[in-house]
């Protein structure tokens, strides 16, 4: 059976502190667009912390929210893209193909998640912050899409490691940046498929939902709901 | 394997040329012979430490081969090196734990900082005009050598004053040991946020001159004062990890979810994630402690001996604190009687429970009181030492570092030692950039006759240097921590070269040992390299508990303010970025353009109003308003922030640098630097937190503010068909 | 080769000739009226009427969808990728691209027989008189046998053939 | 039909093929440089890198969209008009339906220029063509762009055929009325058109069923058009009602941008004779019928929101009703309804004048809609955090521009090359006999419109 991969987020768990947003752009070649570009809100962020405001002074509460790519089963970006760049792989991957991808950026419209970036100018890394460039992810040129990918260099890898020792993959042996670097282990990454595996096990949590789940989007990260305090 | 499989192999792993690798002309250049032999394409793991703040993480560096430019004997070309290429928490580390905070994900841009300071330098130009030309080391370290040797000749080696941040390290101990030989002061540790209030508190109550480490994975009720310990206090890394235990960590084992009660005027980070948000007048947070100690000795829910010193350090004490009887702690703090008595309950209902203060609390000039005040609580809940409870981390030596007493962060600091500062070393500390100006620091350094540095970038402080011996990246060279909390076990972490300097630079402790053995009259130090010194046993350090000052019973004194309520009505609150903490990554992009995660403000600095607020004062988000203390006067746009009360506004320390690479130069402004030089009446400690400002609006919204996010609620438009 | 014509102004005259030159004897099909516009009104102009075009338009539709079908199912199981969920071969798509094929192979269909029936194009006829431009109507015979020639001239009213 | 008549009508139409003066010249040249400037604006942008655009994330979409989804709502002007008529049989229609059926072309052309330029790397525009590749890789035909791209090729090469096939007698006619080059040239393009009786019936027959088939592909590409946005389930997009809503408003648009066409032919070629009031009148009507349809359409939409209280749909509703984009809303209220309405209805203003008036504020207003339709969506979906707003940059601003130019370039040199009036089929209507007066123009169109 081909693996699965998903990932719950535990609400109750994240502090919002923003450690998976810089890993993500330290493993993911993300390029820094700078104030200018980011004041034309072109920053791209694979992954991001939602935060949202609720009440008034003094009752007032904050929640927050990791948002990266959902890894729709039913993604409405894929369908729309002409040229196969956006499409599903065997393992349930929302896979992006830079070489594919010719920008009609209709994949961003069309994702109610909004964790599609585009490439407006061709990325820079004055010297030598280029030799911190991750050489297992390409980097995208001007003109294309990019997203999370469930940091895929690091699933293959370990795939391959895997099958040269002939050996099973190891429930949490795969951990993108993100989830590698929440030091609350809010975020937890493994194999749908495995019904053993702790993200199938959290998954099936009765805190668990999707986002936005009445689209019927068929998410695979589960969202375990904050817990309050009666 | 057919083309088609290929192209599905790279559909599925992305793989492809990286741009970095093409269009540069490398390909022109001699390609030398690699020191090493190296396995391209290969990943190893190397152990290193986090330099950023004093938690000490241990990190495991992702290290791979790449095409470095460099220039051997006046020939340009590229050798393959082994470079670090990612960072991540060593998972064996009883810090990091496999985590890291999004600062110590970016440190890797330290070493690969296109502004970094590549060679030794020497002053041409007028101080503070950044005018250098390089030199090599041999003159670099003979000009230093010759100034310390003018000391020495002079009888004078007392005016020798070593500038750095006050870590626990070996590092710094080297620095005092040369200092102590040479006859000149204790290095001077000079960090904004460096706690010294809490230090010298739980040395009065507990004995332990550190700061204490939460037993959070074990607690089942945690009531914070001020500390920001998910974001950025004390060791935040340990802190998130024990704080996802305490809330779904226990559950599979039969375990509770553990309450989590927050106490501050304004809503930080680590609030936002507190069960219960209370807020409470600045600078009244002792106030509270006591009021909740009172109930628990009246209901007699905890003997009152429980407490022991750390009570006894509290005046009224043992008279069951009748100061504190609910309804005066009412008046003083703003939190309701009833709900004092409810947290009171909870407190002792849901042990095992602690108390923790950190941050603002401790920087009003009532701060030593407000630490006590907890301290105490602590003790009567029985939380010291306890399961669930407040530890000290053991085998933690006294800062070899002596803290700063202002002026002293200012080099006529010599003043109190009754001599002025001729020579001054700064080791990557930057005192102009985190003193309000009335300290003068600028002026004061102007008075040096020499100052050296050792940083490798210029600040706002090293600017002022004559001679500049830029140190290795923290990747590059011997490296190593002596974490004085963030673990319930002692912790030293020492780690080597995770990859070869890139630049000719040097480290700086091998520069001090050689300057040491290079003095007319060298200076014996016990090692012949830093590595030598690290490799050696930590030799058994005097314990900290033995330095403790006598313990004095404290009154309650109502905390004083810098500028009268009528014409500066609001407090205001400078609070440590979540991206730049101090200020001291700010020359970082990934951190300057990670949204900062209350306000999504990213490459900019603003002020947070309640939204009543705002209303009165006419502004609304982006608006340009002008905050104005009796130190000055900054511009910063408006940020509303419905997590603040409506007499407090705050801002993030960390932007408005003058002169600290391309990234931070010139953006935002720096709230410090109009904070009034109030300090904590027992410590002398700054009390950054006591200033008094006024707003007023100075425009409209100019495009200053850059945010990542759209809206501040998920539902903005809720009801409003009703209305229309 | 040579031609016999003439030009009339009024459509009845042209109705006249046509006649005569059928008791003439002249085959029907080498009969040409040739006009600067439309005729309805007129038997003369009710000639080759019939016309098989609308069923050719409707073969090349049915066509036009036959490629439609082939491309849309080949090219999806060339290389059957994923998206969105939904089937690699899903008819509600692709049966968008084979409509417009369709309509499509209608469209040429038609035209291509258009020009192959209208013979266009071609080099000038010799059978032809810039006059027509004018809103004359012109009658006549292409190549006549020699027989018949005498009796084409009357036909037509001797005083106006034009021959060459 | 008098031979005179034929004369007069010919020369009249032939004039413009044969004398040129300076102004047309000027008029080439300026609307040339505008055109050329757009140009070198996509240049710009292609060099510099996207960025140049006020595309930002999320609003990934704007003015290149909006102006593909105004522009081949134009093109329903023309092809899908004139076959209506041509079915219906309508004699007025004859001096219409080549003025018509040339916008459709060109602003099909102009349109389907978009979707490339708003490319992120246009020089792969032609991985959207189905083509056996070195890529191994077709088309995803469950695109909506794939949709797009084969019926609107399917429109273009019906439209330009349904454009030429009744040219070709014109052009024999041109071709024996003129000399020298001028001949060769037409009588390259008459293809050896001789008139036939035989000739006229197969073109005729072909003429009708080219209009029966254009039909259904004209509703189809705007339904598509509509498709782009109606697939993707964001809110304010993904509706059922886009389809018709489309339709609708892209006749409404194109019929305007007839009447403007007809407007300025009637002034510079002098064609007083020819378009008639009665023209303007009648395509009067029928905007006024659309105008009233798309009021209904909108009204409909909206109440649907409304009534349904949807969270994220009332996100974008708000947005564009009292919210940022508010002002645009009501401004394309005006155009498309609060003006044309009153004007259209009431016979006294349904002058040449009137018409062009009201056309003018309708194309304004039908831009707008579409932009309104694109940027809201996009700036208020589901996620508040992510929400954003957008600011058209110089290049997409000056290549808007330049497309209007090229309009206007296009129609120009056409008009001076072929007869904008299809002669034969005048003569077929025999219409007009020469008329002087204004009262004869009057009796005269009544006359002919109702026989």
């Amino acid at each position: 059976m081909p693996h699965r991969w998903g990932m719950t987020v535990d609400l109750d768990r994240c502090t919002g502190c923003g450690a998976c947003v810089t890993a993500c752009h330290a493993e993911n070649n993300i390029a820094v667009v700078g104030d200018v570009q980011a004041a034309k809100s072109r920053a791209m962020h694979w992954i991001r912390v939602e935060r949202y405001w609720e009440g008034d002074f003094p009752d007032v509460r904050l929640k927050f929210r990791p948002v990266m790519c959902q890894q729709c089963d039913a993604a409405p970006c894929e369908p729309v893209c002409p040229t196969y760049a956006s499409h599903h792989t065997d393992e349930g991957l929302n896979a992006q193909v830079y070489n594919r991808c010719i920008g009609t950026r209709y994949c961003a419209n069309a994702c109610p998640y909004n964790v599609r970036f585009f490439d407006f100018y061709n990325p820079k890394w004055p010297r030598p912050l280029h030799l911190q460039l991750n050489p297992d992810v390409s980097v995208r040129e001007v003109g294309v899409m990019e997203k999370c990918t469930f940091c895929v260099q690091r699933i293959s890898a370990a795939e391959i490691d895997a099958k040269a020792e002939k050996r099973e993959l190891k429930d949490g042996e795969i951990e993108p940046a993100c989830v590698q670097s929440c030091s609350a282990k809010a975020l937890v990454f493994g194999d749908l498929n495995d019904p053993e595996s702790e993200v199938s096990r959290l998954s099936r949590s009765t805190r668990g939902a999707k986002l936005l789940e009445e689209l019927g989007t068929l998410p695979k990260v589960t969202y375990l709901a904050r817990q309050t305090q009666v | 394997m057919d083309r088609r499989d290929f192209i599905k192999l790279t559909a599925v792993t992305g793989a492809g040329a990286t741009l970095a690798s093409c269009g540069n002309p490398e390909h022109q250049l001699i390609r030398f012979v690699p020191d090493d032999d190296i396995v391209p394409g290969i990943a190893e793991f190397k152990p290193s430490v986090c330099p950023l703040c004093r938690a000490g993480c241990g990190l495991s560096v992702r290290v791979m081969d790449a095409d470095v430019e460099t220039v051997r004997n006046g020939q340009a070309g590229v050798v393959k090196m082994m470079v670090a290429k990612k960072l991540e928490g060593d998972p064996k580390n009883p810090i990091s734990r496999g985590g890291l905070c999004p600062r110590g994900q970016a440190a890797i841009q330290i070493t690969y900082h296109p502004d970094r300071l590549t060679h030794p330098m020497k002053r041409t130009g007028a101080r503070g005009t950044g005018e250098y030309k390089e030199v090599t080391w041999d003159e670099a370290i003979a000009e230093l050598t010759g100034q310390l040797n003018a000391l020495a000749d002079a009888k004078d080696q007392k005016s020798l004053v070593l500038l750095a941040r006050p870590r626990r390290s070996r590092r710094l101990e080297l620095f005092a040991e040369f200092l102590s030989r040479f006859g000149a002061p204790a290095p001077i540790g000079f960090e904004l946020f460096a706690e010294d209030v809490l230090r010298r508190a739980n040395a009065v109550s507990f004995g332990h001159e550190q700061l204490p480490t939460f037993d959070l994975a074990r607690a089942h009720y945690v009531l914070a004062f001020g500390a920001d310990f998910l974001g950025t206090w004390n060791s935040p890394v340990s802190q998130n990890a024990g704080y996802g235990v305490m809330r779904q960590g226990r559950q599979a084992s039969g375990g509770t979810r553990a309450r989590f009660v927050h106490v501050e005027p304004r809503m930080s980070l680590t609030a936002a994630s507190a069960d219960e948000f209370v807020p409470v007048k600045p600078g009244t947070e002792g106030v509270l402690a006591l009021g909740l100690a009172h109930i628990i000795l009246r209901n007699k829910l905890r003997p009152a001996d429980a407490a022991g010193r750390a009570g006894a350090a509290i005046d009224g004490w043992s008279g069951g604190l009748q100061d504190f009887k609910p309804e005066n702690v009412e008046k003083i703090t703003g939190v309701s009687a009833l709900r004092i008595e409810r947290l009171a309950h909870e407190l002792v209902e849901f042990r095992p429970s602690v108390a923790m203060i950190g941050g603002a609390p401790l920087a009003h000039t009532n701060g030593l009181f407000n630490a006590l005040a907890v301290n105490a609580l602590n003790g009567l809940l029985g939380a010291v030492d306890q399961p669930g409870g407040v530890f000290f981390t053991p085998g933690v030596g006294r800062s070899p570092a002596t803290p700063h007493r202002p002026p002293a962060t200012a080099p006529q600091s010599g003043a109190d030692a009754g001599l002025a500062v001729k020579v001054m070393l700064i080791d990557d500390a930057n005192s102009v950039f985190a003193s309000p100006k009335a300290w003068k620091v600028r002026e004061a350094l102007d008075t040096v006759p020499f100052i050296a540095s050792f940083g490798s970038f210029l600040d706002e402080t090293s600017l002022y240097a004559d001679l500049i011996l830029p140190d290795h990246s923290f990747l590059e060279t011997w490296v190593d921590s002596q974490p004085e909390s963030g673990a319930l076990d002692a912790v030293s972490t020492v780690a080597g070269p995770a990859m070869k300097p890139l630049h000719n630079t040097r480290s700086t402790p091998d520069v001090v040992i050689e300057i040491a053995g290079k003095l007319k009259s060298p200076v014996a130090l016990p090692w012949k390299s830093y590595e030598e010194m690290l490799k050696a046993p930590v030799g058994s350090r005097e314990s900290a508990a033995s330095h403790q000052p006598p313990a004095t019973a404290v009154k309650y004194q109502p905390p004083r303010f810098d500028g009268d309520a009528a014409g500066f009505p609001f407090h205001f609150l400078p609070y440590a970025s979540q991206a730049f903490l101090d200020g001291s990554t700010a020359h970082l992009p990934w951190l300057q353009e990670m949204p900062d995660p209350l306000t999504s403000g990213m490459w900019s600095s603003w002020i947070e109003i309640n939204p009543r607020t705002a209303e009165r004062l006419g502004v609304a988000l982006g608006d340009i308003v002008d905050i104005t203390s009796s130190q000055g006067t900054l511009q910063a746009p408006v940020v509303v922030f419905p997590g603040i009360a409506e007499d407090v506004v705050a801002m993030p320390v960390g932007q408005g640098h003058e002169n600290f690479t391309r990234y931070a130069s010139k953006r935002g402004v720096n709230p410090i630097g109009i904070l009034a030089p109030l300090t904590e009446s027992e410590t002398g400690a700054l009390a950054w937190a006591a200033t008094r400002v006024k707003i007023t609006r100075a425009g409209g919204n100019d495009g200053r503010l850059i945010l990542f996010a759209g809206e501040m609620r998920e539902n903005p438009f809720e009801g409003r068909r009703q209305e229309r | 080769m040579s031609v016999l014509y003439a030009l009339y102004s009024e459509p009845d005259e042209v109705q006249k000739a046509v006649d005569s030159l059928r008791k003439a004897g002249v085959p029907e099909k080498e009969i040409v009226v040739i006009s600067s516009e439309p005729i309805e009104e007129y038997e003369f102009s009710h000639r080759d009427k019939a016309t098989w075009l609308y069923w050719i338009a409707g073969g090349g539709g049915a066509l036009g969808l036959a490629f439609g079908t082939w491309l849309t199912r080949m090219t999806e199981l060339a290389w059957p990728l994923q998206t969105g969920g939904m089937p690699i071969v899903s008819w509600w798509p692709n049966l968008i691209v084979m409509f417009e094929l369709t309509m499509l192979g209608g469209i040429l269909a038609t035209v291509v027989t258009l020009f192959i029936t209208a013979k266009i194009p071609t080099r000038e006829n010799a059978l032809y008189d810039v006059a027509v431009s004018d809103g004359k109507i012109l009658v006549g015979v292409e190549s006549p046998t020699e027989g018949l020639r005498a009796g084409i001239q009357n036909a037509l009213g001797a005083g106006r053939v034009v021959s060459r | 039909m008098k031979e005179a008549t034929a004369k007069r009508i010919t020369d009249d139409l032939l004039r413009p093929l044969l004398h040129t003066s300076w102004r047309f010249f000027l008029l080439v040249a300026v609307l040339g440089g505008i055109v050329l400037m757009g140009g070198i604006a996509w240049m710009y942008q292609i060099w510099n890198g996207f960025g140049e655009s006020g595309k930002r994330w999320p609003v990934f979409w704007g003015f290149y969209i909006t102006n593909f989804v105004f522009w081949i709502g134009i093109s329903h002007a023309g092809t899908l008009i004139s076959a209506i008529l041509r079915l219906v049989n309508a004699g007025w229609r004859r001096p219409v339906t080549r003025c018509a059926e040339v916008i459709t072309a060109f602003a099909l052309m102009i349109g389907a220029m978009f979707p490339i330029i708003h490319l992120g790397r246009p020089w792969l525009f032609f991985w959207l063509v189905p083509y056996p590749n070195q890529r191994l890789i077709w088309p995803n035909f469950r695109s909506p762009l794939v949709w797009d791209f084969f019926a609107i090729s399917t429109y273009l090469t019906g439209s330009v055929l349904f454009l030429l096939l009744p040219m070709i007698p014109d052009f024999a006619l041109v071709r024996d009325k003129t000399t020298g080059f001028r001949r060769k040239f037409y009588g390259a393009l008459a293809l050896g058109w001789q008139g036939t009786t035989k000739q006229w019936h197969r073109l005729e027959s072909a003429m009708q069923i080219m209009a029966i088939a254009i039909i259904p592909v004209a509703v189809s590409v705007h339904t598509i058009v509509s498709f782009d946005f109606s697939m993707a389930p964001v809110p304010g997009w993904h509706s059922t009602i886009f389809g018709p809503y489309f339709v609708a408003g892209a006749i409404f648009s194109g019929i305007a941008a007839l009447i403007i066409a007809m407007a300025a032919l009637r002034k510079f070629l002098h064609l007083e004779d020819y378009l008639h009031p009665v023209h303007f009148e009648n395509l009067g009507k029928l905007l006024l019928m659309m105008s009233l349809l798309w009021a209904y359409f909108v009204f409909a939409e909206r109440l649907t929101t409304w009534y349904g209280n949807g969270t994220s749909e009332m996100n974008v509703f708000w947005a564009t009703q009292d919210g940022g984009y508010s002002p645009l809303y009501w401004l394309m209220v005006v155009c498309n309804f609060v003006i044309p309405f009153p004007i259209l209805s009431l016979r006294k203003l349904r002058t040449v004048t009137g018409c062009v008036i009201a056309s003018c504020s309708v194309v304004v207003g039908m831009w707008l809609e579409r932009f309104l339709i694109i940027v809201p969506t996009l700036s208020h979906k589901y996620l508040t955090y992510s929400w954003g707003s957008y600011r058209p940059g110089p290049p997409e601003i000056m290549i808007m521009i330049s497309t209007f130019a090229a309009m206007g370039l296009l129609y120009t040199i056409f008009s001076k090359l072929v007869p904008i009036i299809s002669i034969w089929e005048l003569k077929v209507g025999e219409h007009p006999f020469p008329i002087e007066t204004a009262a004869q123009v009057k009796e005269h169109a009544i006359l002919r419109t109702n026989p």
